[in-house]
């Protein structure tokens, strides 16, 4: 097996844009999904609506592409009732955070086996460039004709706080560092949260003089730290930057199991 | 007579979920339909199954849709506000082909309305309750006992034609205890979902046969594609040609129009002879049923049609009762849902009346009894 | 026990005093009795200690239509579900009243009234209020012989926490007893 | 028994955004008069993988080859 | 001529909306349909107002209430699947009778479907997408003048009825550009919510006057009463007993319904001796006009009746038209809906014909001429 | 004026059961209502439904009553178009929590100035006692036969992850540091949370052995600790315990203002 | 100049839940045979008004009295 | 200026090419001249890097039906696009590809067909491709003259960023004078 049997080959080119990073983290899960050589039959993908929501119908496995914010539901439905799967949800940042975020937090607290996926253009790419939840305060949107007025998330904070067991974050720059991530949180038990900082060169980048896949990722490299540099930053250093790194990796009893447990002996 | 028990209708539901086989149930509490989830969640365990409280309605539907999409059977249960929230999912499903079942105990609306007070507002939602051309069965029982068979046909009918099915109950229905004996009761054959040998690299999941009907593998079984809600190929692959549209919306759609005659179901009492036909469902055609006996005892000839799918419609059998006819009368317990689909079949000569109730008590015998004597 | 064509029941009291579950229970004695019986309620989740009500409809064929409409006996355990539920009561039909809470009791030209303080028999009898739904089970049955007693009885063991059955017992025939010496009288 | 890489770009994949161009350490890419990217010095390419981690289009082979073979 | 501009539709829209007095808009991005909010982002504090993009559809049209109930004209924005997350607070503001105005540019469904594509899939659920009797004002334009006419009107509309209305297009006439001097239009009279002189203590907010609408005082004026979607009293207070529900669902229903001639909008065109009549609405209804015209040229005496108000549907105008012909036509880009109301109110006499495409194309002229030619 | 003239004394008792706690935060609501003279003709309430959803209809304020789990969507349309009434949103914790999840934590991310007051019975009263995402783990509830299996929500850890600015928990024991709380919370510029535990000795009680309603209040005093005393508990000792107190108190640009300055001058 | 306090239980509004009395820190109320609170001991009250802030009925009201008052 | 009874004009290519844009800039410009126009398009969002087209139907009196069927004008600037699109142009119709992306020229037997280097133009003689659609306009309206260059150039200009106007008006121009040219010989 290579990385290439978890793509379906014969469906590409991708029908992404050029420089659009979503396949970046595209390209640095298969490679996992390689090294953990996952069973393409016994694990679904999960996803939604929007460009990162798209491209797993390019991925070689079961897929489930669902309703705009509900990969984590859906996914909860297929996790409680086939605990033997592995179930992964690839995610935008819209899909996840706006009008996903509540199934968001609740897959969190509840610490259900899924690993989350987060692809943080910071932008909605598929619609048209209007702002996220997640669109840096100042940035241009269709819909932030004078510049995004209302503060973004810091994800991990909200995973963290909603209770997920495995909390990191890495980018599309730091491509080594991202294989390495995304490898830990799908060995990981219980609710895991990948934020990966990637770049939409059409959507925001067109809009905020960024229009060259490079220098969107010539920016992400620039605004991000690790957790070592940032320790030794001032907050005003701080300010603007993302901290990469994992923030959560913790073990409480997952849900699945819980269940399993509860009722171990009663029924077949 | 030995083993009738008293059973209330939402039980009766949750045990013939059971019956057909559910091993799935994800739910928001709402009035007035929680008590199936309530037994769903004491008894699935039991049978190796899981019951699990989303944080929403939404997430409800969506849980029971990943559960359809690994085989298994699944379904959720709720009302009015719940039942609007549901809708995009459950288009999705109807997209997607992905079975399960949907139970809306209806209660006063719109919005929060009256959660403890009966009503019959959710007839045309049931079917149009979401954009584009959704297909939908939905099948709408009047006793406790049929609560339990249609539950049961609810789950056949899904799994046999890939769709969401609806379970349309009211409140009254839905919370009334009636003697039955639910081991007696023979539900026919439990249809399980249909399988395939195709050999996976030769398997193209949105390829109907001549059913029309998709087989769709289970997930985990051996078998990757993709399952979406946009309009895609026979793989589940997004495209939206103009060829792989029409296929997509005359898959889903006609699969429910060409087999409508196998899924109607239909209650007919004493219409041979009638003159005045009442057409009613859920409680309250029980009141309905009542009139009829009366008014025959009166002398007057008084018969009853009553949908049980309320989609499709049964027009054409209403149709051949309506050609016989001199009036129908349609008392609903709304401003006024079911008399359009009857004016629709009608022929001009035969009027229609409504009687629309909608202050939260069941129409009464007595009410349909005076339009009849007016009518006659 | 007499034989019932058919019959209507209306129990109504308020929010916390079990009225529905002794509905529910009397209905199950009815089944085992062998009748076709429908149990409906006013369902009393919106309507915290506000008006509660159970109702049985039965007879030797099933009942069409699903509401109570003219009860044949009426039980009303406050002075509210009294005042609003008493001019639905079939002139000779029966009325059973909690005269701990009913105080001011109605008159009537025809039919029986019983003013029974089941819920003190059931405070100074078994130390509970709550018993006072099922002294008034045995009551109603003492007085209106629906059911076998032995039928009741399982009833209401069925739907009780077996930690309490004797408790039940006894506020079962503790009504029972009350409705016979007022009859003989 | 020094070793070079073998680069091989998926031309059906790439859509030539230029990500390997700009972050390869060795600058092995270069554009055409089409905008489209070009392997200009493969021979100074080290194998760090990068391009092909980075590439969005999974476009980019790069593969270890011993130095006999290369001569061939 | 001077002044025309080539103007989008959904761009006429938001212009509609800023001359009836828009100053809230809360959205969340779907194609085909975000042009509208993305000019009113921009609009919209060029004039005092508030634009913002909530968390998703729901809260949307959440806020878009919780502006109207400060008295402010307030909209939103969407199409299919957000338009399906709207239903539930939709049927909030008919029940709790707050002016808004809901747009809905249609797209390919049901569920994700097309969001590029045209169709017209969401004419029954506009009216019928939510559990129990929710009222509702559903206007249709098919040229972008008519856009920005219709959308004052919704305005107009909401704030007249005290309820929300439906401005329903589809992603072609959302879409195109057609050139129009708005400045030069006529919209009429801009409705302002009515007001009252009542004292405080004195006031009902739910008690209807002779027009049988309330006048709902803008929250923080000094009026203080409650505004829920529970049946309640004339105070607003929850109250579930039937005099009170029969009153707030005959007070939401029947002040539409009791309107309906002054509500109802239709065109008609050459129907006056027309044997064939064709019934068509938004992109649909320009193809039907080329049809009428091409027919006539050929001698074909086909007309073409255009509901404006698709709810209330204008039954009694159409069946007057309908008294005369032989035959009539019904295309529409779905699976069969218009044809419905069609049916109902057309007499045995006359053959009610369906053209139903689905492919996410619009329906051709020339595919109405080939029935014409069939049913002539 | 006295706490009096916030009620609609008419409409009293309340409709909930007797000793229902929500109504303890009712009555220390009222009080700091009177103590800080809120303007009652220029603060709007917000609620939902449910049973603390409900009681909000016997304040004599405007009182918007909306559907089920989005008084925070609601509310965040009242205080945008008018900036300068005062919003307070009174919620149930399923309310706030498991249906308006997503609201929640948008509001808190936009630091809109809307004061959140959040019940939290453990449980859905309303609807006849089923679990909660705040329903203890192990605790009965009809849909929860044997015994929650979810793990519940930190209510302050979500807020806090969220971007929340005031956040703290009280109880309806502590009456008076409720009221503390409850004051400073409404004082607070921005999306301020107030956690406030309660009882529901109907739905919750009846089930779990506390039908009682003092039971239940005894039960809220003894697992409730101050920061104080937790910092020096282990965490053993801290299992089960809510700690109550002031966990976040900080100021950022809030977003009626941001949306001010950014268009100052321009409109009307 | 001593103090006492008037405590007074609005009836139609208290359900009996018994919260006063529970916590009354100077056991000043106790049950009647129907279930229902009586204020017993009113002269014990040291105004500490958490009865007051507790009730979830908003039932309660305790008043501060100087004592010449409370004579007449 | 040709006095025009009604056209139908279609512009196709790929997502990034402005095919979109151009017809829009065409359209206003056609309105300037006093038409009634509709302009509309295949709306490219979900289809990115794919076929992208804009679509102008036009006359004194205002269309009805939206959409245009067979072009009077047919752009093609992409190999994709021609294909696609070229069996819908009228036979008589005018038909301009952009020969730097059409490789396979198709043949007609009757109309006019301009291949030209529409995007090469842009690139040598404006450093920039994207040019390539107004350069695109200049010729197409040089071949077939619906509109004053005046207006043209307005329309342009109104859609442009003002940094960029000399740049436009340049790519007009030489498109313009291209067409001129091919017509001349
Ligand atoms: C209910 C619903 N609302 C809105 C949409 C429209 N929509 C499609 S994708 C999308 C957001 C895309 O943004 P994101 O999730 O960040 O993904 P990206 O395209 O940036 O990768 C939206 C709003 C939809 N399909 N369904
Ligand atoms: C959309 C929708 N789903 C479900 C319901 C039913 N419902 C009413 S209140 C409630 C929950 C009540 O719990 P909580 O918010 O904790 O309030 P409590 O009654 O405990 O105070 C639910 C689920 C509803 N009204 N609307
Ligand atoms: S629009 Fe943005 S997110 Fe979408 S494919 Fe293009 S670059 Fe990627
Ligand atoms: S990074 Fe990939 S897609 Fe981009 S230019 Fe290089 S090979 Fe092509
Ligand atoms: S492997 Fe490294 S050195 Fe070689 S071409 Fe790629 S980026 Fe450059
Ligand atoms: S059910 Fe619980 S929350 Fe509701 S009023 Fe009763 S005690 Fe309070
Ligand atoms: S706390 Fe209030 S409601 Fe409870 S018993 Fe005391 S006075 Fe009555
Ligand atoms: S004020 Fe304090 S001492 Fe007095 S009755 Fe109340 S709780 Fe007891
Ligand atoms: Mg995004
Ligand atoms: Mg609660």
């Amino acid at each position: 097996m290579s990385w290439k049997d978890y793509i379906k080959q014969n469906m590409f080119p991708l029908f992404t844009c050029s420089g659009c990073t979503h396949g970046t983290v595209t390209n640095a899960f298969v490679r996992v999904a390689d090294e953990l050589k996952l069973d393409k039959d016994k694990t679904v993908i999960v996803c939604a609506i929007g460009c990162a929501g798209r491209i797993p119908t390019f991925l070689d496995f079961p897929v489930l592409r669902v309703t705009h914010g509900r990969a984590l539901a859906f996914a909860t439905g297929i996790k409680l009732s086939r605990p033997d799967v592995k179930v992964i949800a690839l995610m935008g940042d819209g899909d996840a955070l706006a009008i996903g975020g509540n199934h968001f937090i609740h897959a969190a607290r509840r610490n259900i086996d899924i690993t989350a996926i987060v692809s943080r253009n910071e932008i909605y790419g598929m619609t048209g460039g209007q702002y996220a939840p997640t669109t840096p305060p100042g940035a241009r949107a269709t819909t932030a004709p004078y510049g995004m007025l209302e503060p973004a998330f810091d994800t991990c904070k909200v995973a963290e706080g909603a209770g997920a067991t495995y909390v990191a974050r890495s980018d599309a720059y730091h491509v080594q560092h991202l294989q390495r991530t995304l490898k830990a949180a799908l060995q990981h038990k219980g609710f895991a949260v990948v934020e990966v900082l990637t770049s939409c060169p059409t959507q925001f980048g067109r809009r905020n003089n960024l229009a060259d896949p490079a220098k969107m990722l010539e920016r992400i490299k620039e605004m991000t730290v690790t957790k070592a540099q940032a320790e030794k930053m001032t907050p005003e250093e701080l300010a603007g930057k993302f901290v990469i790194g994992e923030f959560v990796n913790t073990s409480r009893p997952e849900l699945t199991d819980i269940y399993a447990q509860a009722f171990a002996g009663m029924g077949v | 007579m030995s083993r009738r028990e008293l059973i209330q209708g939402n039980e009766a539901c949750a045990r013939g979920a059971l019956k057909a086989g559910v091993r799935f149930c994800a739910g928001y509490p709402i009035t007035p339909s929680t008590d199936v989830v309530e037994f769903l969640a004491q008894e699935l365990p039991k049978v190796g199954g899981r019951f699990i409280q989303m944080e929403d309605e939404i997430a409800s539907m969506g849980a029971v849709l990943g559960a359809s999409v690994m085989g298994v059977k699944a379904m959720t249960v709720t009302s009015g506000p719940g039942f609007d929230l549901m809708q995009e999912n459950i288009a999705f499903g109807a997209m997607a082909q992905l079975p399960c079942v949907v139970v809306n105990v209806q209660r006063s609306g719109p919005s929060t309305g009256g959660a403890t007070l009966p009503a019959q507002g959710d007839l045309i939602q049931a079917k149009y309750g979401t954009s584009g051309d959704s297909p939908r069965i939905v099948l709408y029982p009047n006793s406790v006992e049929e609560i339990y068979r249609l539950t049961v046909k609810a789950f056949n009918y899904a799994e046999q034609y890939m769709t969401p099915v609806i379970l349309l109950m009211d409140e009254i229905i839905g919370h009334m205890r009636e003697d039955v004996d639910l081991e007696a009761i023979d539900v026919g054959e439990i249809v399980e979902r249909r399988r395939t040998n195709i050999p996976p690299s030769e398997y193209r999941p949105y390829e109907a046969d001549e059913t029309g009907i998709p087989i769709l593998m289970p997930f985990g079984s051996g078998y990757r594609y993709v399952v979406q809600g946009m309009h895609h190929d026979v793989y589940g692959m997004p495209n939206l040609s103009a060829a792989n549209v029409e296929a997509t919306i005359y898959q889903i759609n006609s699969k429910i129009d060409r087999h409508k005659e196998e899924i109607w179901l239909w209650e007919e009492k004493e219409t041979e002879d009638a003159d005045i036909l009442l057409v009613a469902v859920g409680c309250v055609s029980r009141s309905a049923l009542e009139v009829v006996e009366q008014a025959r005892k009166r002398g007057l000839k008084v018969g009853l049609f009553r949908p049980i799918t309320i989609w499709p419609f049964p027009e054409e059998p209403l149709s051949q009762v309506l050609a016989r006819v001199k009036a129908v009368i349609v008392p609903e317990m709304n401003w006024g849902q079911l008399i359009h689909k009857v004016k629709e079949v009608k022929p001009d000569r035969v009027a229609a009346v409504p009687i629309n109730k909608y202050d939260g008590t069941l129409i009464m015998p007595e009410e349909i009894l005076k339009v009849v004597e007016e009518v006659k | 026990m007499r034989d019932v064509e058919k019959c209507e029941i209306r129990i109504s009291g308020s929010g916390g005093q079990g009225v529905v579950l002794a509905s529910i229970i009397f209905a199950e004695a009815l089944v085992a009795e062998g009748y076709h019986v429908i149990q409906t309620q006013a369902y009393g989740v919106e309507a915290r200690g506000g008006a509660s009500r159970g109702e049985v409809l039965y007879g030797k064929e099933r009942p069409n239509y699903l509401s109570v409409r003219q009860p044949d006996i009426l039980v009303a355990m406050t002075q509210q579900a009294c005042d609003r539920y008493l001019p639905s009561l079939k002139p000779e039909g029966t009325l059973i009243l909690d005269s701990f809470f009913v105080e001011r009791l109605p008159e009537r030209q025809t039919g029986r009234t019983f003013a029974v303080p089941l819920t003190k028999i059931a405070i100074d009898e078994l130390g509970k209020p709550l018993y006072a739904n099922i002294v008034m089970l045995g009551f109603m049955n003492g007085v209106t012989e629906q059911v076998a007693p032995e039928h009741l009885e399982e009833a209401v063991l069925k739907r009780v926490a077996p930690a309490f059955a004797e408790e039940n017992r006894r506020a079962l025939r503790l009504g029972y007893e009350k409705a016979r010496s007022m009859l003989n009288k | 028994m020094g070793r070079s890489f073998h680069i091989e770009i998926n031309t059906k994949w790439c859509k030539n955004c230029g990500i390997c161009l700009a972050f390869c350490p060795q600058k092995v890419f270069t554009w055409d008069e089409k905008q489209r990217i070009v392997i200009s010095y493969p021979e100074k390419c080290t194998g760090c993988l990068l391009c092909e981690y980075r590439c969005p289009d999974l476009a980019i082979e790069v593969r270890k080859v011993e130095e006999e073979e290369s001569h061939e």
